[in-house]
């Protein structure tokens, strides 16, 4: 096992490996920037380097900081938790070439399934079904063509990445050619290169994924689906496990397809393939090579820690169980509260003040802010991850709309209250929305 | 008159740093005043008093010597994470030491990191009053490595 | 215009950090004065930072009306939980009316609890000068009943 | 199922009990003193009703004040939690001839085995072990006897109630009477009745204990048991489950032996049958008519909610599984963790200013502090209990190390440092420790 790991992150998710290493009795180096000195990952890891000014750019992107802080501190292992350098293939190789482990798969398979284009043509190689699409486009007639034999709507996705950025739904051929142009140059600002392609469009899919591991013998497992339909504009809010509509039968299934596109790339540690899910069938759409925010609902039900399994993976250690011994049991929810007003979703740093947490049995809180704890303006406005598991759904969305309540973070705004709206919702509470939840909600908010 | 509208006042209040508010309509008068401010937030940091945020337990962050800045000494920073040198080579001498007088962009030091020797130039002339750091200690990013004291 | 709304604006008073509160419509007039806020427990005020600690999300806890004492009003409280009654019996008159004069020892009015009628006496003689509650109103431990004016 | 509960409580079991409530639907009546108007049990109920003064005999010990508060408010049921009222069989009976449901065992039931000598003889007639010892002592030399009889050392027990207070250990007959004297003027002046009696006493125990959940239907079932042998002058600091030296074998004795017991006097609702275990021998100690403190260790690894368990049972309803179904998983341990001095346990009310709470998997924290909350001195000084879980006990101790680091209280004393010092001690991580571990310790400290 390792003896030295540096977290190459902030936040939430720092905290939550740094979690995971002592409990391993391994010992931890936080980096920061300057805008973080006074953050829980800086004090609570055994060691804490400076790499860099506030922005990203400069600090948690800057792989020759990242990669002399290890140095330095003689870490033998980074993990790159989720965002940043998680899914950067060349960050991956440079670890490697200097003589340390990325917690994560290797830099060949990260490539693959980081262009979106490679990694469909990858699962239909291994019999998975994807949306009807294209490949990378050279031009928008190409694209207009495709569009027309596989029938509008289609969508519009940058190869080089997800997260919504680049994404255009085309319902008419008349209006191709403007998302094409929208799409692509979105596509270069945000990846830096321009590669697009289409896909059908489903108009009312389910968003669900399937959490697998894969130890560095060929040992995979999967740990059942998470449904993560809530979604505004494509970023995910509440995600839960399992997903109330998938059956047993539909989640074996579910997990095969996964396993067997893991298994066509010679997948290692965590990862997530991504399905569309619509009346029973369901589409590959993309993998994520790391661990995700929204991990722990799978933790809930399989009482499997992801991370933990990640550091063992990347030491070498073999898979302790086979998929006969995953049991999944009862349901779990996730929230991502932001620092973000509740209504217009702008984002809102600033000091905390008044706060209370939610506990008890069966509520875990994820969080890296604590009473007057000031949220700089230079990241991600997540600031807490609430999550509840139950002995079924309604046991679980009990808690959560109880810890809602309980969730005090005065000073700034915060999405509670649009959680707790959510949780009123009678679509919601039976189980069977879609990606298209909110946008329906929303529309119904403004038309009252 | 709900409650609603009251709270729209009062937020509009606090936005503008409002102490007073009074209304007068046909239908309606209001007149609202506010307490002292309870919030902190965008304050200058002078008014935010000295509170109790979670204190690091010891100085593993931030553990810099933070040097006084009196008669104008420059204090020369880390720009890069590494360990520092004070040489170009072992076998060398250092580069400066205390009372070496340099001119500006004169090296002063080393960084590595990455295997890549970063030599760190003076920025301004002057003469090196203290050097804080002993040969391959390892150096955070804007960690202090020296003062000069600028020639005038 | 009830208590209901009443306590509602108080909430929001206390809330927003309000100090008064003036509302003037065609058919209301009000104004609301909040005291100092309720001192927190045994340690000597001064001592206590104004920390925002968490505030009651509405008037639940303690929703007394507070009584200015000035004019060196007596505020008679109740002493036990249980259910108020002005008067002995529902076909008989209230015990007291505002305006009344007072012994002390008279009974005020009675608070039922666990089936016993425990008749709250007049700690001085006086004026009742108010009765905050009506018939067959739950009252908790040390809620103001009355104002008693005393007699000099 | 009951719409509306008092809660005749204050602390961290007011708001488990209302989490319960609220989870299950039930609308909750928290009551409080003058000292507790900014506690969160106050804040989260959906009424709150004032029953006095800050002394507990005033307010939360005021029979009259409680009973009248459920009746101005309509409830329908009252749970008396742990402490204060929750054995008083006096009180339950004026709740059942008042109408309103007492979530607990029958006045009956309460009764008999709040008489700790009547206690021994029922578990003697059910089959199971007690300690060689006497009825109601009527002499000294009567005691003397005895004592005389089943050889010292011997151990003189308050007849009407626990916690240690009365409690005398006698090695010679040359100390009895004093001891006896002692122990009979604690005994008066702690439950206002003289009658105490004798037991051997044991050197080297463990404490152990099953927990158990009856209905009205007559169904009982046991949850396996908690190690509550880290006690300091016999209140329990420091509980798990399960007990790290219990067998299998041992475990299903200690479960049908607390069976026995329970159903020997028709028990309904949860409990807790304590045993004295030395070497695979254990002795029937006494039985807790109420939840426990520790009620969530058993929690956790049995993933039954023993709150919900009582309003369930309270209300009518069946048991919904049997003892076969009743499946451990893992290993928890609790932290109880007091506004104390970490070395004299001097109490150390005031004001929370600096707080950070542990989080993350497999940590869960039961309070009712928040920050800038002021902690009255009126109460039991116990402000939090943070919980564990792990695959094993191994796990379970490394993130409760890892929690008690990031559990930050400033402001007062807590006994966070000396939870700290247990979880370095080899015979604590050894598992086979006995009631006398922490004399051990303190004496080893004073050696030093």
């Amino acid at each position: 096992m390792f003896r030295k790991v540096l977290i190459a992150n902030r936040g939430e998710i720092a905290l939550r490996i740094i979690r995971a290493c002592k409990e391993l009795n391994i010992r931890t180096v936080a980096v920061y920037s300057k805008a973080d000195a006074n953050s829980l990952h800086v004090r609570f890891a055994d060691e804490a380097i400076c790499i860099g000014p506030p922005e990203s750019a400069n600090s948690y992107l800057n792989v020759p900081s990242i990669i002399s802080a290890a140095e330095i501190t003689d870490a033998e292992a980074i993990h790159p938790g989720y965002g940043f350098l998680a899914e950067n293939a060349h960050f991956a190789e440079i670890c490697e070439s200097c003589g340390i482990k990325f917690i994560g798969p290797s830099a060949e398979v990260i490539r693959q399934m980081g262009n979106k284009v490679q990694a469909r043509v990858r699962a239909r190689q291994a019999g998975v079904s994807t949306l009807q699409g294209s490949g990378c486009l050279e031009s928008p007639d190409e694209g207009r063509e495709i569009a027309h034999e596989i029938g509008y709507p289609v969508v519009i996705k940058a190869a080089g990445g997800g997260g919504g950025r680049g994404m255009r739904v085309v319902h008419t051929n008349a209006s191709f050619l403007n998302a094409f142009m929208a799409a692509q140059s979105e596509t270069i600002s945000a990846f830096g290169q321009p590669d697009i392609y289409l896909e059908k469009y489903l108009e009312e899919p389910k968003h669900v994924e399937v959490q697998i591991l894969g130890d560095e013998h060929g040992n995979l497992v999967h740990l059942g689906e998470r449904d993560c339909s809530v979604q505004r504009r494509y970023q995910k809010l509440i995600e839960e496990a399992p997903c109330a509509t998938v059956s047993d039968k539909l989640r074996n299934q579910l997990g095969e397809a996964a396993l067997k596109v893991a298994k066509k790339v010679g997948y290692s540690s965590a990862g997530t393939v991504e399905f569309l899910l619509e009346k029973n069938h369901f589409y590959f759409m993309e993998m994520n090579t790391r661990i995700q925010v929204e991990h722990p609902v799978t933790e809930m039900i399989t009482r499997i820690d992801l991370v933990k399994e990640q550091i063992k993976i990347a030491a070498g250690k073999p898979l302790t169980y086979k998929q006969k011994d995953i049991n999944l049991q009862g349901h779990s929810i996730e929230c991502r509260i932001c620092a973000e007003d509740p209504n217009s979703f702008i984002p809102c740093p600033g000091q905390i003040t008044g706060y209370n947490v939610p506990g008890g049995f069966g509520v875990r809180v994820d969080t890296a802010i604590y009473p007057n704890y000031i949220i700089p303006p230079h990241y991600d406005s997540m600031v807490a991850k609430l999550i509840t598991w139950g002995v079924d759904r309604q046991e679980a969305i009990a808690k959560m709309q109880r810890s809602l309540d309980e969730f005090v973070i005065q000073g700034i705004n915060t999405t509670i209250p649009f959680h707790q709206r959510v949780f009123l919702q009678a679509e919601f509470l039976q189980g069977n929305f879609t990606t298209r939840f909110l946008e329906g909600l929303q529309n119904s908010a403004k038309n009252e | 008159m709900d409650t609603k509208h009251l709270k729209r006042l009062i937020k509009l209040m606090r936005e503008n740093n409002l102490q007073e508010l009074e209304i007068e309509e046909p239908e309606l008068k209001v007149r609202l005043k506010l307490g002292l401010p309870a919030e902190v937030f965008s304050l200058p940091p002078g008014v935010i008093p000295p509170v109790s945020a979670l204190p690091h337990e010891d100085a593993k962050a931030l553990p810099h010597v933070e040097v006084p800045s009196e008669e104008n000494l420059f204090i020369v920073r880390a720009p890069i994470v590494g360990t520092f040198y004070r040489s170009p080579t072992p076998d060398k001498p250092s580069f400066v030491e205390e009372g070496t007088e340099v001119k500006k962009g004169q090296t002063l030091c080393i960084i590595e990191a990455m295997k890549l020797m970063n030599e760190i130039e003076a920025p301004v002339a002057g003469e090196v009053v203290s050097v804080f750091l002993s040969n391959a200690e390892p150096v955070e990013f804007d960690e202090p490595l020296m003062t000069l004291k600028p020639k005038s």
